[in-house]
Formats: structure tokens, sequence, C-alpha cells
């Protein structure tokens, strides 16, 4: 100690000649920083209600409630986070978290209430004065916490693949399963999408916990055609998936085909169970399609004879004679089927309706008949020249590849359409030529335009990939023809725009841009309609139709009180809406049976 | 209950022994009364004033929110300014800001620091655990709404607010003592058998008495 | 490496348990309880273990048993150790090593409070730590379930109600079927 | 529709003629239709009664037109020829679409019909100089452009569905 | 002339070895500290048996903010349990942040990308520099010495607006996620940074002028609450309180993390173990923190990633194991260790704190024979913080 100590304290005088550090105005010059945690903002028109928020938060901070002006629609709840400032402790993981990117926060700090119940608000909906703040936190480009990259599907390469109709799609293995399934959120937007309302979170969660015994009887709960589904559904799902908007949509198709890939057939049936007492009702589907068959699982596990005419020598209807092998192996269809028939479906090959057998006489024998035909009649343009033999409708063409008729492919082919059916035509006869002339020439002209080309973009990718020239706005005039007869190809003009402003077909062409795309043949694949010829005169006057549709109720229950009918036929083509329309024809059947049950 | 608070005999300095019993004869059990204005409304109205501009909070950092008053008592914020400064004991404080989450062991002294605050007096709710329990809301030792021991007068947002919000909030307060509609002390004698009951329904270990001021 | 000697020198004096190597300075030897203590002296006084980091429990519910988990930090040889002691869940009784470690007096208070481990003779061990007149089993035993015990005693602040998007999808969009 | 009617459309005509000689597409094409519906099958029977409704309500249009005062002392006014007209004549001629045409069919017929109509329009109202007539031609442009519009999305919809 | 207390009165050890204390007897007096602050030791309470101005035994009361951390966590997710990690120090939060952090990063296998490293440490001794000075304020405080407090408090919040500009908030900064750090440096960080850096070190000389070099801190600081260098081990005493015994007991570079490795620094030690020493080493400790955090700014990587890819964080798992993490913060050994059993959850995450043994077992046998008056200058020269203790 010296004196020194007894002087240096006083050096603490010299602050009477600084200027004060006070900040002036404490209540308004200290806006919080531009990545400030403060008060919450959510944009209306970016959220999808999908709930995220409100599962990642730790201190249940977040209820999701409806609000008006935001009705439920598909890939939107409409329910929007309502946060509780008397839980929530401004750590932000709602805003990393939040799939759309909707949910932020400003740099406003202040908020004082007596009523505490005032804290509870919806942030967007509950105007406040921070909600066009234009600093505060948001989430880092790069902090994802959920993974937006989608598991690659492993696939035959083009080389590979091209000469044969071996199926493209290898499959998930089990961890790329895992990852994928990891990615999702299981905010359930997507169950409202399916036609069939599938549990799809429950069944992608059994794929994380590795439960695929579970996941099968999930799928089975509301699709016997997991094979299929598996492989061609349309999956409008993945529309809605909230994880479209981080980065790719969950692969659903893809985890459903992985669930039926791991459990073997015979465990299959086990899970399933076997059906119920016999009921001693007589049902008769018309059609093994998805639709009928869907319908005979059902009502088969219920108790219900369930006799199925099918025309054809095989079931499975347009996904058998209507999608190439290559994307839907015969072998993974007829394992669908197997379990539909171990259930004690009857189904009758080769009986066509209408004609091996009357309708009057369905009518008669059984209690209930149900008609789902789908569509297998192909569309023609009827453009000058089509009615040439050497332009073919595709739906017949791709019949006959099922069948194993023997196709000649010619040398050169023009394909007219943009849906899946022309890529598969396309793919189908690429696949012919090669194996039968060594080299691919096939044309294929779409009316839209490649943004809105119908098909799948896998299905685009993958006939690029396999040599199809795919040329988009191009309108069909005429098939050309010369003088000896011999069909020379297509004459197509320019389409400068395909969609009004309501978005409907109005194509407007550029009669000046003519091409002629050469080929020995030229098939039609620009759409189906279903053969009615089978109810006859009598019937089709006496039942009620529905622009050219057989009119059903939302049950699928015709005017007639004993028939029913579902499907592509009534609802037009998609493999997961025939599925769901057979099971609400199965209810409605069987609720049928109960009440005439219990009025007897 | 601890040792020092059972009824005991002691022997004084003198020798001669005699019986305490603390929890009896050491505190007034008498409870809490409404206190109404006794003047003209100009001179509660004058009272009213000076009480806003006298706020002196209890030096009680009761949880996390205490941090972010030591900025408030430093130069840089400075709430003396406003009439607002801190107190080490409760009967010269005035206000007992609660500062976020209360563990049951703290909210019993809680209850007895406020209780031996003198009226009128009022209390501020720092951030989310006040409100609804916050990020503790599954915690077995915090409770969840203050207001269910304590009359709350305000509630301030954040976890934890930050220096300004608190000025914000002891202005708002300000303005309600004006308006004469601070009435926590009041209300907490109005309603003071469902207070102690709520307040006995989570502190186990009751052993003081009802009121202790 | 060093670690691993050391467990192998160890081994068959202590009847050494499994050996987990962590990072190349943690590793976690299982032992058995009655030859902790000889085991905890040799680490300090023969291997420069010095410093107990920690002692602490886990709730192996499933098993009926507790882990006690020893911390010990080598500051010369930059290493750690981690003994895991295996003990019954019922009555759970463990010898003290407040001999050892001053300091280990108040974890042992603590388990005893928030776990209910017994360990005989450690000094103040009945007394109030952290908790103040509770009742109830252990907090921090896994069969303490701490939702159920707040919700049953303190209120929510009420007005809180939420859906789930997809039931309410449902009702809004499909519901009939 | 008579040879005569034909033929007065065929150098310049007046606003009158015009006037008959569309009400009168109009009239036949109803009637045509209305003949039509019940040959189809029932499932397509919406579409050719739809038709039916929409000419019918065209000449309804037409038919009122001819009465209105505002339009009497232009009936006679001298109007050019348009160049494409033949088009439009020609579809007063009754197409065959056989015992039972399909939708396609009929689509196409009305199409092809409703086409002619409003070139006619459009080149009538081109020649005329503005003022009433020429905005009643652009009307009636109009009302035929909507209606083929409206028929060729149906068509497209119906025939270029574009498959699975 | 030294202090000669009349010990003849005292207490005698009854079998078990507690004090035969007979509070009838008149002789002695029981005082309780807290819970309310006693100086800025947070909400602890001391229960002082004392003889005269003499203390002759001395009981610490934890709990006062104990809301279950531990078992919270048990329930939470491994990402639900980043944001609420912090709350278990107030004044140092981070330390907190990044050894969950780290834990479970070390546990799910995930690699952080080397920026994130570098704004992790950064981070950290910005934390330090923070509770430093918060120390100081109150070690002075605890002897009458308001004026500090005052200042130091000031410089406290400027490095709180870096904070805020870096992290989004003042004091619970969660920041430090699992996986990396949740931003880079905003533009112009480091000028702004270096300007508060010299307040900081002006501040820091007249703290130095008028704390340290003052006759009156210096007669009731030197000498006082002398911690014996082979307590150490005994009483698991680590950081300043250690290092002031002579000790260089620094994990920054016993065990280095982050990029501790590639920085160029020393431990901060001192000789004498008393109050006053152990708050010189703090304040040279702050000093090496400023210097460090100028080495950090320079020496950093400029762009890169902060965060490295997690699964879905949503049902995250971890697979069976444990592990332990420590750092050094500014009161010494910070540590978590994580048990994980394969589940979405930890099994099991205890928490700890330097100020457990500290303010506990070191403590209550530093306090016999203290004078009453040096009892809050005592617990504040240990540097504790409560919510570590108790969690």
């Amino acid at each position: 100690m010296s004196i020194r100590d007894v002087l240096s304290p006083f050096t603490a005088w010299k602050n009477l000649f600084r200027d004060p550090v006070t900040i002036a105005d404490p209540l308004n010059e200290r806006p919080g920083a531009a990545r400030y945690r403060g008060f919450h903002k959510n944009d209306m028109d970016k959220c999808i209600g999908c709930g995220t928020c409100e599962t990642i938060c730790q201190n249940g901070a977040i209820d999701m409630l409806p609000v008006s002006g935001v009705p439920a629609k598909l890939g939107d709840s409409g329910l929007r986070p309502r946060i509780d400032y008397g839980r929530c402790c401004w750590c932000a993981l709602c805003v990393d978290v939040c799939m759309t990117g909707s949910l932020t926060m400003s740099n406003e700090y202040k908020w004082v209430e007596s009523n505490p119940d005032l804290f509870r608000f919806t942030p967007g909906v509950d105007k406040k004065h921070w909600d066009n703040a234009e600093l505060g936190y948001q989430r880092h480009a790069e902090k994802h916490l959920t993974p937006g990259e989608r598991v690659e599907m492993p696939e035959l390469e083009p080389a590979a693949r091209i000469g044969s109709f071996t199926e493209i799609v290898d499959g998930y293995s089990i961890e790329q399963a895992k990852l994928e399934a990891d990615r999702c959120v299981s905010c359930g937007l997507c169950i409202a999408t399916c036609p069939a309302h599938m549990a799809i979170p429950d069944y992608i969660k059994a794929v994380r916990d590795g439960d695929y015994e579970r996941g099968v009887q999930l799928l089975y709960e509301t699709n016997p055609f997991s094979q299929v589904c598996g492989r061609v559904c349309t999956h409008r799902c993945e529309d809605s998936c909230a994880a479209r908007h981080e980065g790719d949509p969950i692969a659903i198709r893809w985890l459903k085909r992985h669930i039926i890939d791991q459990v073997p057939q015979e465990k299959v049936l086990e899970l399933i169970g076997k059906p119920a007492a016999p009921t001693g009702k007589k049902v008769a589907i018309i059609g093994a399609g998805p639709a009928g068959l869907t319908a005979a699982f059902d009502l088969a596990r219920k108790g219900h004879a369930v006799t199925v005419f099918e025309a054809q020598a095989a079931a499975g209807g347009m996904t058998r004679y209507g999608i190439p092998e290559y994307r839907l192996p015969y072998d993974a269809l007829d394992k669908d089927i197997a379990v539909i028939t171990a259930m004690g479906v009857d189904i009758q090959y080769n009986q066509r309706v209408g004609t091996d057998i009357a309708m009057q006489q369905l009518q008669s024998d059984y209690d209930a008949v149900m008609l789902a035909i789908g569509l297998h009649q192909g569309r023609s343009t009827r453009i000058p020249g089509s009615d040439h033999p050497q332009v073919r409708k595709a739906v017949d063409l791709l019949r006959q590849i099922t069948t194993g008729e023997k196709i000649e492919a010619p040398k050169s082919m023009v394909v007219i359409g943009g849906g899946n059916v022309a890529m598969d035509i396309a793919r189908s006869m690429a696949r012919l030529q090669l194996q039968q002339h060594g080299e691919i020439r096939v044309t294929l002209t779409a009316l839209e335009d490649k943004a809105h080309f119908l098909a799948d973009p896998v299905e685009i990718k993958e006939s690029l990939e396999e040599q199809i020239n795919i040329l988009d706005s191009r309108g069909p005039q005429a098939c050309v023809i010369d003088d000896s007869g011999k069909l020379l190809g297509l004459k197509t003009w320019k389409v400068l725009s395909i969609f009004d402003a309501e978005r409907r077909f109005a194509p407007q062409y550029d009669e000046s841009d003519e091409q002629i795309h050469e080929g020995e043949m030229v098939v039609e694949a620009i759409g189906q309609m279903a053969d009615v010829s089978l109810l006859g005169n009598e019937l089709t006057e006496k039942l009620e139709w529905n622009r050219g549709r057989i009119q059903i109720d939302s049950n699928g229950r015709t005017s007639e009180n004993w028939l029913w009918s579902a499907g592509d036929c009534v609802k037009g083509p998609d493999v997961i809406n025939a599925v769901a329309d057979g099971h609400r024809v199965a209810i409605s059947i069987d609720s049928v049976f109960t009440q005439q049950e219990a009025k007897s | 209950m601890k040792e020092e608070l059972l009824k005991r005999m002691v022997k004084g300095p003198d020798g001669v022994e005699f019986e305490v019993e603390p929890l009896r004869d050491y505190y007034c059990e008498a409870g809490p009364t409404v206190q109404t204005p006794a003047y003209t409304a100009i001179i509660e109205k004058l009272f009213n004033w000076a009480r806003s501009e006298s706020i002196w909070i209890l030096g009680f950092g009761t949880g996390c929110g205490a941090i972010e008053m030591r900025p408030l008592m430093t130069p840089r914020f400075d709430a003396y300014r406003y009439g607002i400064q801190w107190r080490p004991t409760p009967r010269q404080a005035n206000l007992f800001v609660i500062s976020g989450y209360l563990s049951t062991k703290t909210l019993k002294r809680v209850i007895r620091s406020y209780e031996q605050m003198q009226s009128p007096k009022y209390v501020v709710g720092l951030g989310s655990c006040t409100i609804n329990g916050g990020m503790y809301w599954d915690s077995y030792n915090t409770i969840k709404r203050l207001d269910d021991y304590l009359p709350v007068d305000l509630y301030i947002a954040g976890c934890m607010p930050r220096p300004e919000a608190l000025l914000a909030g002891f202005e708002d307060l300000k303005k309600l003592i004006r308006a004469g509609k601070a009435e926590g002390a009041n209300q907490y004698a109005e309603n003071f058998e469902w207070y102690k009951a709520n307040q006995k329904s989570v502190i186990h270990d009751w052993d003081m008495p009802d009121y202790n001021w | 490496m060093v670690m691993q000697a050391l467990y192998d020198t160890l081994k068959p004096r202590f009847l050494l348990g499994e050996f987990t190597k962590q990072r190349d300075d943690l590793a976690f030897i299982t032992v058995e309880a009655v030859r902790l203590h000889a085991l905890l002296r040799h680490l300090r006084d023969q291997e420069g273990f010095t410093h107990l980091v920690l002692l602490t429990a886990v709730d192996w519910l499933e098993d009926g048993q507790f882990q006690l988990t020893y911390l010990l930090n080598n500051r010369a040889k930059r290493q750690d150790v981690g003994l895991r002691v295996l003990i019954a869940r019922d009555n759970a009784t463990m010898e003290s090593i407040h001999d050892l470690w001053a300091a280990a007096a108040t974890y042992q208070r603590e388990l005893r409070e928030m776990f209910g481990i017994d360990f005989p003779d450690s000094p103040r061990l009945h007394e109030d730590f952290i908790l103040e007149g509770w009742q109830d089993i252990p907090p921090y035993r896994r069969d303490f379930d701490t939702l159920k015990y707040a919700q049953e005693n303190y209120r929510d602040r009420p007005g809180r109600e939420t859906r789930d998007p997809a039931q309410h999808m449902k009702q809004q969009l499909y519901g009939e079927d | 529709m008579s040879e005569a009617s034909i033929e007065r459309l065929k150098s310049k005509t007046t606003l009158k003629d015009i006037l008959e000689v569309a009400t009168e597409f109009e009239r036949t094409a109803r009637d045509f239709y209305a003949a039509l519906a019940p040959k189809v099958q029932k499932n397509l029977r919406y579409l050719v009664q739809e038709l039916a409704e929409e000419e019918q309500r065209h000449y309804d249009l037409f038919t009122q037109m001819a009465e209105r005062d505002d339009l009497e002392q232009q009936l006679q006014t001298e109007v050019e020829r348009p160049v494409n007209d033949h088009k439009f004549s020609d579809c007063i001629h009754l197409p065959d679409l056989g015992e039972q045409p399909d939708d396609q069919a009929v689509l196409q017929y009305a199409l092809k019909r409703e086409h002619a109509a409003m070139e006619q329009y459009h080149s009538l109202a081109q020649s005329t100089e503005p003022g009433a007539i020429h905005d009643l031609f652009l009307y009636l442009a109009n009302e035929e452009t909507k209606h083929k519009n409206e028929l060729e999305k149906v068509y497209y919809e119906t025939v270029h569905s574009g498959g699975v | 002339m030294a202090y000669q207390p009349d010990r003849s009165q005292y207490p005698q050890k009854k079998a078990d070895g507690t004090l035969d204390i007979d509070l009838a007897s008149g002789k002695y007096l029981k005082l309780w500290q807290g819970p309310q602050h006693p100086g800025i030791t947070g909400n602890m309470a001391i229960e002082l048996t004392v003889c005269g101005d003499e203390v002759v035994e001395g009981k610490t009361h934890v709990g006062y903010l104990h809301r279950g951390f531990e078992k919270l966590m048990e329930r939470r997710t491994f990402m639900q349990c980043f944001p609420i990690v912090c709350r278990i120090c107030v004044p140092e939060p981070d330390f907190n942040e990044y050894c969950y952090a780290a834990a479970v990063e070390e546990l799910a296998g995930l690699e952080v990308p080397e920026l994130a490293h570098w704004i992790r440490t950064l981070i950290l001794e910005m934390g330090r520099i923070n509770s430093y000075l918060m120390y100081l304020g109150g070690q002075a405080g605890a002897f009458g010495q308001g004026v500090i407090g005052q200042w130091t408090t000031y410089v406290r919040d400027l490095m709180l607006d870096r904070f805020e500009e870096l992290t989004g908030a003042r004091i619970y900064h969660m920041f430090i996620i699992p996986g990396g750090v949740r931003d880079n440096l905003p533009e112009g960080f480091a000028a702004r940074m270096e300007t508060t850096l010299q307040e900081i070190e002006s501040t820091l000389g007249d703290v130095e002028r008028v704390m340290f070099h003052n006759a009156v801190f210096k007669k009731r600081a030197v000498g006082v609450g002398i911690i014996a260098p082979e307590l150490l081990d005994s009483y698991g005493i680590t950081g300043p309180n250690a290092r002031a015994a002579g000790v260089a007991k620094d994990v920054r570079k016993d065990q280095p993390y982050l990029v501790y490795p590639e920085l160029d620094f020393e431990a901060v030690t001192g000789k004498d173990s008393d109050i006053y020493t152990r708050a010189d080493v703090r304040r040279r400790d702050l000093l090496l923190s400023i210097d460090l955090i100028r080495q950090i700014l320079v020496k950093m990587p400029k762009s890169g990633a902060v965060m490295t890819k997690l699964p879905n964080v949503l049902h995250w798992k971890i697979p069976r194991g444990e592990t332990y993490i420590r750092g050094e913060c500014s009161r010494g050994e910070y540590g978590y260790y994580l048990v994980t059993d394969g589940s979405g959850y930890p099994r099991r995450v205890n928490v700890r704190g330097p100020s457990y043994t500290h303010s506990i077992a070191l403590f209550e046998r530093l306090v016999v024979n203290a004078n009453i008056s040096d009892v809050a200058a005592l617990l504040v020269s240990l540097h504790t913080y409560p919510p570590e203790i108790e969690r």
C-alpha cells in the first residue's frame, strides 16, 4: 500500500468533465437491431397452416386456429398460428422451421398490458403496429431445420432400360427410405388432397420407425392397390406437401411402394386377416380395374359374395392394359390382385357384359351391381386423313402390347398428345422400334407448351432420355397421305397460346408456322371415353346422366337404386380416385344391405 | 418446519426460563384491510400524482429478468430521472417487479416481502413466465400465473423484456396510478382468503403466519 | 490409446466392466459398486485423476437401475474418465465418497433429494437442498411426470385451444365422406 | 332456306336482308338441333339440347333486333357483301351427321357454324361506317365469338382430355 | 496489527463432527443473508451463525431459482432443448448453448463448419467480458464502491449492443444452435466491436486506478478469503479461483476446444489467492479476452457456411451414448454431461456449473471465522451464479 493507493481513486473525478452517456429518450430512440427477435409477423398469403411451428415450439406457445376469410383448401389447412406471449421465449425456432417462410419477427419489443389475456394474438390477423416493420429476424438462407432435398430414386440408366420393358425404378433401400421419410413434418396437409385420404403421415412414420407391418396395415385401411399406387399414382398429395415450399415435396408415392416392398406377400395376407362370415348378399361388379376391385375387396371382407366380370383375360383394367410394364410390372399388379382374390372375390375373365351376359341378368341375379368400366375407347382428332389404317389409337396399341400381340413397329412414327398415355405409347413403341429396327424415331407433338404438359414431369424427362423427339405447342391439322395412299406423316401448326384468361382450353394457332412430321404411323393419344354401349338403349334412357357421364350421388349410386358406378368412367382418369370411389361405393352398398337387413 | 420456528422453552440472560411460540409471538396475525380514499377527489389526485412520480422498486430480483434492471440503475438508461429507484427493503418500496418465473421456494419469500410492503403498492410481472408459465410451463417447481398469488397491475411482454420495455411499463404504471386504477393492494385485501388458499396450495411447507406485516 | 492402456492395467485388479471410448481424451468404464471407492482412491492418488468433475445419476427405469457417473479429470495428462456404477433402483444406496473429495457431499445431497439415492454417512444428506416442502417422489426419477404434476398443482391461463390441420381439413373439405 | 335468299346475299345487300338471313340461320340451326336431340343417345342429349337453347337465344335476339324502332330507318341501308360470306351461307346447308352422331361430331359441326357466323359479322362490321349499324355487327360478331369460344373449350375438354 | 480474535467462546464439536451450537445460550446469533441478492451473487441465502461479529458456521441455501431444467430437457426434443439451456446462466448464457450444442453434435456425429467454430469462440469471449464486468461492479459494490458498478454496467451494455446486432438478442442469445451458429457476422461488425473494446479498455483503466489502486479496497481485500492451493482438488475448484492460487487451470489451454489452439495466449494466474488476487486475475483475464476477440476478428474466415446440414429436427433421434463437454467460462469449468438412449429426447442432461462447488462446499469452509462484513465480499469473490447450481 502506498500513497498512490490513496490518490489514485481521485482520478474518478475526471468524469465530471465527460459528456453523459445517458440515452435521452430510451423509449423511442432505441429500435431493435436488424436481426432482433422481436414480436412475430405472419404473411397470411404465404402461410399454409401446416402447424410445424406449433410442433417445434417447446413452450407449447402456439395454437392453430381457423381465422375468418381463410377457408381450408387443398394445400392450406386454413388454420393460422396464434401465439401465447405468456409462453413464448423468442427463440425463433418457429421462424426457422416455418415451411413457407411466412412467419418472421419484427424488431419491435415493447408491449405492456394490464389484461394478460391480450397477450394471445394471431400475427397477420390481429393488426399490430409492427406488422410492416422492415427490420427483424428472418431465417438465414442456409439454415434448414428440415432437409429440403429429396432422396434420389435409383433407377435404370436410359441406355440400360431403353431396349426392354424391365421396370425402370428400383425402389428405395431401407436407408434411403428412412432418410426420405425423415424429411416429413407430419403436418397432414396431404391427406385432404389424396382422393382416398390415406393416412400418409402415419405410414411415413412407420417407415421412419422401420415398422413396415404397421405400414402395410395403414395402407390397406384405405387402399388395396399399394403395389400399383406405389408406382403409378398421380401423387397429387405431393403438390400439397408442406415440404414443397422448402424444397422438394416428400416422395410419398415411393415411400408407399417401399413399405409394400418390405413385407412379403404371405405376411400381408396375415396382416389383413380373414374376411367376415358370409352374409348371403351377392354383388356383381363390372370391370376388374382399381375401382371395381377396391369395392370388391371391401365388400368381400365384409362377407358379401362378390363376382367381378372382366372383359379381358386378366384383371387390372387400365393399370394392366394402359400402363406399360416398365412403369408397372405385371407381377407387382398381380400381387395386389392376389390379395384381393384371397378375400374370396371371384373374377370371371373374358366375360363382356352386354355381349356375354346381359345387364338385365345381373340386375336380377345380384343384390347390387357396380359399373366400373373405365375409359377404354380412344378419342380421335378427326382431322383429315385420320381415318387412315396407319393412324392408330394409343389405348388400342397399349392393350395389344400387354396382351402380347405381335406389333409391327413402324420405322418412324408420330404421336399426338401430351399426356401420360402419349408418353406411354411413345416410349413403348420406341422400345419396340429399337428391338425391331435398331433405332428410335418417334416424334411426339402436343398442343400444350412444355410448362403446361399434362404428363408427369418425370415422364417427360425420361422420354427425352429415351430419345423421344418431343415437340410442344403443335396443333395437329391433317395426316398427310400421298397419292398412293401411303401415310407420310402429320401436318401441324404452331400453337401460340393454349389457355384463355380462365385457364380453359382455347388454342390460338399460327397458320404460317406449318410443319410436317414424318411418320409411317400416327398414334392419337389425345383422350379416352367410356364405352357405355353395354347398358343398352333401355337402361341408357332410364338412367340420369350428367354431361355425358352417368349421374351418381356422392356415394357413387346411380339413379337406378340397384346400380352403382365408380372410377374413370364417371370421374375421369385417375387410379387413386378410382380406388377412393371404390371404397365409397362399397360403403354405400354395404349400408344399403344393412338397412335392408334391419327392415326385414 | 425449521427448528427455530417450533414452540420451545428458552432461558433468558437473567436465567429465567420462558416459553416462546415464534409463529404466534413474533408476528401480527391481523389481515390486511382495504384502504379507501380518505380525502377529497382533488387531494386523492394529488396523492396519486405523487405516488406515480415516486416508484420505489423492491430490490429483489426474483428471476432472470432482474439482470435487465441493472442497466436501468446505471447511467445509460438512468431510471432515476423518471422518479424510479430501487430500495433494499420492502418497508421502503411500493413496487414489486416480479422478474420472470417464480419457483415455489421463492414465491414464499415473495409473499412475505410483498406483505411487508406498505400500501398502496404495485406489482408488475415481467415476461411470459408471469403470464402463463412461459418456457417453464411444464416445470414442477414454478408457478404458472402470477395473478393467482398476487394482484398484478401490469405485465410486460418479452423473455426477457429489455430495459426500454421496462421503462415503457413503468410509464404505463404511472398512468394507471394517476388514473386511480392501480388498486392491487386493495384487491389483495378484498380477496385475501382466495389468494391465501392459492398460495397455500403450492407452498406445501407453510410455516409462517397468514399475514405477517 | 492411453485410456485403453490404463483400462488394461486396472481391469484385473478392479474387475472392471465395459470400456467405452468416447473421444481420445474421454472414456467411460463400468465398475462394480463395491470396488468403486478403492478404484477412485487409486485413480486419484496413483494415476493423477485428482479432479472430481461431477457426480450424477441416470435413471434406467426400464432396467430397474440407477447409473451413477463419477467423472474424473487428469489435468496433466489431459484425460477424463467416467466411471459408471449401476445400482438397484429400489432402496438405492451407494457408498459415500465425501472422504475423497469434500465437494462430493454436495453432489450426494442433490442425488438424495432429486433421485432418492441414499449415501450413508454423507454430511447433511437429509437437509433440504434445492426443493422445499417436496412431497412427491424425487423429481428427477423417470417415473415422475413433471407436466402432470404441473397441471395438477398449478393452473394454466384459460383461453387456449388448438386444431389439428389434418382433422380440420377433413371437417372442412371432406367431412361428409 | 330458299335459293332466293341465298341469292340475295350474293351482291350488295341491305341491312334488312342481312338480318333476315341471320335470323334464318339461327332458326334452321335451332330446328336442326331440336330434331337431333331425341335421336342421339341419352348421355349426349344434354349437348344437343344446350346447342338448341343457345340458338334459340340468338334467334330471339335477332327477332327483337328487327323490331327495334331506332334501326327502322337504317334497315334499308346498303351494305357491302362480305368476302367470305360463302362460308357463312354454306353453313345454312343442313349437315348429315348420320343417325346417331357422337359428341365429337356434333361439336365439330357446331364449331364450324359458329366460326363462319363470327367471321361474317366481323366482315360486315369492318365494311360499315362507325354508327349504329357498325355497332350492331360488332355486337353480333362478339356474340358468335363468345359462343364459338365456349364451344371450343367444351370441344377440347371433351376430346383432348390428354389421357391418364 | 493482525486481528486476534478471542475464540474461547467458540462451540465445541459434537461426536458427529457438527458444531454444538446452543442458540438458547445467547452466545450465538443466526443471521440470514439473502435470498435477496447479497452483493451480485443472485438469489441464494447464507445462513450464518455468528458469535459477536465473527462467523462460526455458514450454510448455503440454494434452490430459489430451480426450474428443473434437467428434467424439462428429458421431455424436449434435441432441438427444443436448444432455447432453454441458455436460461441456466443469466449473465453468461452462451456456455450452455455451446456445451449443449457440442455434446449433441458429438453424439449425433455432426461436423460443424469452421466459420461456426470461430463465431462460437467470439461469442464465448464476448460473454466472458460481460460476466467479468458484472463481477467487477459487484466486487467493488460489496466493499461499498458503487461507482465501479456504474461504469462497468455501462460498458457491459455496449457489449450487449454488439450481442444484439450479432445474435438478435441482448441477454439470451440463442445463437449457438446444434449444427453451427445462426448467422454470420453483420456488415461492419469488426469495426464497431473495436470501438466497444476500446471503450471497455478505457473503463478498465479507470477501474484499475479507482478500484485496484485504492487503499480502502486493498485494506479490505488483501489477505482475506485465502484459498489454500491444496484445497483445489478436494473442493473441485476451477477457473480464476484456482488460477489466483497459482495453478494455471484453464480449459482453454488444458484441453483446448473450438479455435483456442489457433489463438495466441497464456492462462492468467496470480499468487496470493485472496479476494484481491482473484479480482486482479479476473481483470487481467478480461483484458486477455479483449485481446482474443481482436485475434479472432483478424484470423477468422470472412465467409463460408455457418450451419451444417441437420436431419429433420422434428424427429431427430440420436443413438445411445454419453459424453461430457467442457469449456472455460468466466467462473471456471462449465460442462454438460449428456446421455442419449436412441430416442428423440435426451435421456439425461447434467449441467456442471463451477458455482456448484465454489458457493457451497468451498464457501462454507471459507466463511468460518470470517468477519460478517466480509461475507458478501467473500462470496462475490468466488464469482458464483446460483441458477447454475440448482438449474
